[in-house]
């Protein structure tokens, strides 16, 4: 990812973000709201469209046909869009499917996999985030904690190259976050790599292979979570913690 | 009450009835697919002339009576060289005449559609088609049903205007019913009795749908 | 053939007829409004009986055609002694009629109006009374403000059928002119565009008010 | 008693359609037509003053039932089984059936319209007559309209050959658009007359009085202006009911 | 509050709670979800009707004639309410009033104060919340963290003797928290009664005189802060509050 810019209207919401993510690894992206780092990765999947610069999977520009060329033709665009699964903050399953169906219809309708074998796998991918009970359950009838598991393995069953995360956990109640970070934690431990936009802090701390922290549209910092936390160079980065800690010890 | 009256004038009456369920069954789906349809324009192209246009049509026809839209369709018409027959013309004319009902209620039901949901069909790679099909129409009728079932209701009674073209509906045949014998009370009865049921009809098949559309979103407060 | 004279000469008859579309769809829309929203209070209320009272209603007055209504008004009721001026009996019949119609698409409104906000006002200890007029019904009302004025411009369509009690509104006016006249195309296109500039005065006005009452 | 309550009240309602000319017709926004001049002159004969209101034929019979006003004062074509249900008065005007065609048309005589396709207002007795006569020619097809006017409109539209109708109407109609419609001559079928209608309890006496003036109005020639005035022509009306 | 118990059907969710709220005094509630803790607090303002037992504020019985008896009525209740200030986790202002119609709603409404000193009063609420700028707005154009300070002050403008709040900072953006806990740390100091259900263990920890720990509808343990976080003696709070400690900490 190179430069990239973003603009709404005369505001700048991205100023040349330049940034590797590691395959396999799991990149965190912290930072006060506003930020930019929902719009980053809403560009990575080219759900907005960015103004400058490029980004690439495997060599691959993402949404033009070459940098600051023409947009991709939505086959394209599709085809691209396979290889990269978002889960977002406030899950947006489709309430009328059964967990099923939601984690199956893109199988079917996108990947073109017949319906039997597409709730097979469906299943599967259930099971595996701990869902395989709830399976016939509409969303209305999951917790939240279990309709983000729904999402993840809605994203997960296409087995995309990348997975994209926007604080999957921040619309759960506190003692639903656990049931989500697990999962995640299982992704990461099997190798998927990851980017995740987050405000657990002692996730982020624990799981991410590379943390990188955001304000005001800028990269003010990355490292590992070592780098990061133990060590907070950047006045802003440090500052930024200081207040995260500050409102949730216990101490007296 | 003279029952000697339907003797003589039930098997007409018997067909007007039939005539207009069929009016209002042809009418109002083809009413809803135009309506749908120009729904569909309205969000999807936003060139400032067919917005215009599209907007300029809804209010045009919205804003004027059934009555009139009908009388220059089938007796204007023939003046600009189209002569429809009276079936044709009053199905063509309800359908005209609902499609700008129908387009906003879609349009807003649509508009209700969150948009995660739909960025979630877009981030894993549906075709535009595909999650209309099976994810915004879905969703939207949660919300549009009610209105939909609502103008329906309104519609089986604009059918009537049909008997002014000379369509042998039920208004028409009761009509002539009663300039033949005056029989007024009963004529009376006998449409008060049909709309009715019609409408009752209607509006229970309308909230069973309602159900069934709704069924996965009742039991959580 | 088409005669642009007839138009003209016709024209101040016509728009003088409007005034009856005008006070009886206004009144009607009045009163739609007003006892629509006791019935949709009625529809929502604990009471079974306030429901099924709701209930009927609608299914009455949306069931049985206005115009057999209006006729209902104007010539049973004097059967059981009851005689109203042909008037107040063509606003009432309209009004009550719209009613069911508004108290359907005030409740569907409601539903969308979350639970929280009676209850904060709860809370806070209003009275029934103002939790409705001044939390929820203000609400419904913005929330279906596009429905509200489809039933308006029906409404003012609808007044046409007040001609069975002795009206002479547009649309009978209209009718009354091209009978005398033989120029039926004419007349009704002119009526046409009084009813349309009638209804793009409400179109405008709703989409006025939505605006205003965005928050 | 009917006569005894208007002559008391000073004054007689009634009701019709005013869009039937030009028996009943709006001109510019005013009641006016042959029939308000007649019945203005009964009236008169009686000693009151007519009001009038315009109802749709759907509310007229109805309202009537409910003595919203006293008289049916459309002209309506006098049947054996209206007059079962009704009180009719003498016949106001002849309503024998005639046709009219678009102007140019190519029929010349009645019998033309064999195996062609005639518009009517259905209900009508004109109607009954218009079947009637389909049968001794041979066959052609008749449409029903709810109104003259949309048959009229249809003519005009070229859809029908003729319309059929009572013969004053058809011929005020060719008199006020010459250049669309013409009338063809002669009228057929079996004669038929107009009347007024009331309820039957009550009006015996009223309908004697009426019937006194009309015969009174026709005696002394005012009948045979308003004619003129109306029809073009002037023709004489039974002083008796006309046996059916 | 004395042995109150509360069926949803069968389900007890509720159980033979007893509990003194210290008056001037800010008690929390603490607990996992789904404990009971939102249902306890609402039936403190019998916005949900308890089955069993009795809850009084200074010898005023709440919802009932007596303990087991009738209901109040309408006019009755209301008056009760009156003492009894109520925070939602959804803010719940009324979209279509600015932040001042808000607060003054509720005095011109139920106090009966004339219009125009219901708005001197509000503004002062307003500014006092630290939003005296803000007082035209409609909750529209406020943050979460000033939508739910401007519902603080709609219930303390009505001068309750006591507060509740469930959750009032869950539903913001952790930078928004802040805001809102500053205001309650405010009204704490200035002696106000306050009842807090929070999943901030933090302010629980700095601000609360008595913190109360619920599981499962029943009334677990309770003590000074210190007493519950430093030592925890029950085990089920102990693993609750371990588990919090886990996902927010920093080390490695
Ligand atoms: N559609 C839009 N139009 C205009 N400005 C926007 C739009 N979307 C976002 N912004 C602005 O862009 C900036 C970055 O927004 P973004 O959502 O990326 O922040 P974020 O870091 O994800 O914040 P949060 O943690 O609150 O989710 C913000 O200042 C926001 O106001
Ligand atoms: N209206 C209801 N009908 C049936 N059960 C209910 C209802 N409301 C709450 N419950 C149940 O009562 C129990 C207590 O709910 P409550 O909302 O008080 O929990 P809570 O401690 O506030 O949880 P949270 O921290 O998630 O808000 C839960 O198990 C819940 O499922
Ligand atoms: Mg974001
Ligand atoms: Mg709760």
């Amino acid at each position: 990812m190179e430069n990239v810019c973003k603009f709404y209207g005369e505001f700048q919401a991205l100023k040349d973000i330049s940034l590797v993510i590691p395959p396999g690894k799991v990149t965190c992206l912290i930072g006060p709201s506003g930020s930019g780092k929902s719009t980053l990765l809403r560009c990575i999947n080219f759900l907005e469209e960015y103004d400058r610069g490029g980004i690439w999977i495997d060599d691959r520009l993402i949404g033009y046909e070459s940098v600051g060329g023409r947009r991709m033709g939505g086959r394209a665009l599709r085809e691209m869009r396979r290889d990269i699964g978002m889960v977002f903050q406030q899950f947006n399953l489709w309430p009328h499917m059964t967990a099923l169906q939601n984690v199956a219809e893109g199988l079917e309708r996108v990947k073109g996999i017949p319906r039997a074998r597409a709730h097979e796998i469906a299943a599967e991918a259930l099971a595996k985030v701990g869902l395989g009970d709830k399976t016939g359950n509409h969303p209305s009838r999951l917790s939240g904690g279990q309709q983000q598991r729904v999402a993840i393995a809605r994203a997960v069953a296409m087995q995309p190259r990348i997975m994209l995360f926007d604080e999957p956990t921040s619309a759960l109640d506190p003692e639903l976050v656990g049931e989500v970070l697990g999962v995640m934690k299982q992704l990461a431990a099997e190798g998927m790599t990851m980017v995740v936009v987050t405000h657990e802090m002692g996730f982020a701390a624990h799981v991410a292979d590379r943390v990188v922290f955001m304000e005001r549209g800028e990269l003010v910092a990355q490292g590992s979570p070592a780098e990061i936390f133990q060590n907070p160079g950047d006045r802003r980065l440090a500052a930024f913690l200081q207040g995260y800690l500050e409102r949730n010890s216990l101490e007296l | 009450m003279e029952l000697d009256l339907f003797r003589e004038y039930g098997p007409a009456l018997l067909r007007g009835l039939g005539v207009t369920i069929f009016c209002w069954i042809v009418g109002t789906a083809c009413a809803m697919a135009l309506g749908f349809l120009l729904a569909l324009v309205q969000r999807g192209v936003s060139a400032r002339p067919v917005q215009w246009i599209l907007r300029a049509y809804v209010e045009f026809i919205r804003g004027t009576p059934f009555l009139v839209q009908l009388f220059v369709l089938y007796y204007g018409a023939p003046m600009l060289g189209l002569r429809l027959d009276a079936m044709p013309a009053g199905l063509l004319g309800l359908t005209i005449y609902g499609s700008p009902y129908f387009a906003e209620i879609f349009r807003a039901g649509l508009n209700a559609v969150p948009l995660g949901q739909i960025e979630a069909a877009r981030a894993m790679g549906f075709a535009p088609a595909t999650i209309l099909r099976r994810i915004m129409i879905p969703v939207m009728l949660v919300s549009a049903l009610p209105a939909l079932v609502n103008f329906s209701i309104i519609l089986t009674k604009e059918t009537v205007i049909l008997s002014m073209i000379t369509v042998p509906e039920i208004m028409f045949e009761t009509q002539t019913m009663m300039a033949e014998t005056f029989a007024f009370a009963e004529s009376t009865l006998v449409l008060a009795l049909f709309f009715w049921v019609f409408v009752e009809t209607i509006s229970r098949i309308g909230r069973r749908l309602e159900r069934r559309a709704t069924h996965y979103l009742l039991d959580r407060s | 053939m088409f005669s642009f004279q007839t138009i003209i000469d016709n024209l101040p008859v016509l728009a003088a007829s409007a005034r009856y579309t005008l006070l009886i769809s206004g009144a009607g829309c009045l009163l739609g409004l007003i006892f629509g929203a006791l019935i949709c209070v009625a529809a929502v209320s604990r009471a079974p009986a306030a429901r099924a009272f709701a209930g009927l209603y609608v299914s009455f007055f949306r069931g049985v055609p206005l115009l057999i209504q209006l006729l209902l008004a104007f010539y049973l009721l004097p059967l059981v002694g009851v005689n109203v001026p042909a008037l107040a009996a063509a606003i009432f019949t309209v009004g009550l009629c719209a009613a069911a119609y508004i108290s359907e698409i005030l409740r569907g409104a409601l539903n969308a109006i979350p639970r929280g906000q009676a209850e904060a006002a709860i809370a806070v200890g209003l009275s029934p009374r103002h939790i409705w007029t001044r939390i929820l019904l203000p609400q419904a009302l913005k929330i279906s403000m596009p429905a509200l004025v489809n039933e308006l411009i029906l409404l003012v369509k609808a007044s046409s059928l007040v001609t069975v009690v002795g009206i002479v509104e547009i649309t009978r006016m209209s009718q009354a002119i091209a009978s005398a006249t033989y120029r039926p195309l004419e007349i009704y296109l002119t009526a046409a565009f009084l009813y349309l500039a009638i209804n793009l005065v409400i179109a405008a006005l709703g989409r006025n008010l939505e605006r205003r009452l965005a928050w | 008693d009917m006569l005894e309550d208007i002559k008391a009240a000073g004054k007689i309602t009634t009701a019709t359609e005013m869009h039937y000319a030009p028996f009943d017709m709006l001109e510019n926004g005013e009641y006016a037509g042959f029939n308000k001049e007649l019945f203005d002159e009964v009236a008169k004969e009686l000693g009151v003053t007519a009001e009038y209101q315009d109802l749709p034929w759907a509310s007229i019979l109805p309202g009537l039932e409910v003595s919203k006003f006293d008289f049916v004062n459309a002209p309506v074509t006098i049947t054996p089984e209206r007059m079962e249900r009704y009180a009719f008065t003498l016949p106001i005007s002849d309503a024998t059936v005639a046709l009219v065609q678009r102007k140019g048309g190519d029929l010349t005589k009645p019998e033309d319209i064999k195996g062609k396709t005639v518009g009517i207002q259905k209900g009508t007795a004109q109607e009954k007559q218009l079947e009637a006569y389909s049968d001794t020619l041979g066959g052609f097809t008749i449409r029903g309209y709810g109104s003259p006017d949309e048959a009229y409109a249809d003519l005009a539209a070229g859809r029908l050959d003729a319309v059929a109708g009572s013969a004053p109407n058809l011929a005020y109609l060719a008199k006020t658009r010459p250049d669309v419609f013409e009338t063809i001559q002669p009228p057929f079928g079996e004669p038929k007359y107009f009347a007024w209608v009331t309820r039957k309890e009550g009006s015996e006496s009223l309908i004697e009085a009426m019937n006194a003036a009309l015969i009174k109005i026709q005696d002394d020639g005012r009948l045979a202006a308003m004619q003129e005035k109306w029809f073009g022509t002037a023709t004489a009306l039974p002083k008796e009911m006309p046996a059916m």
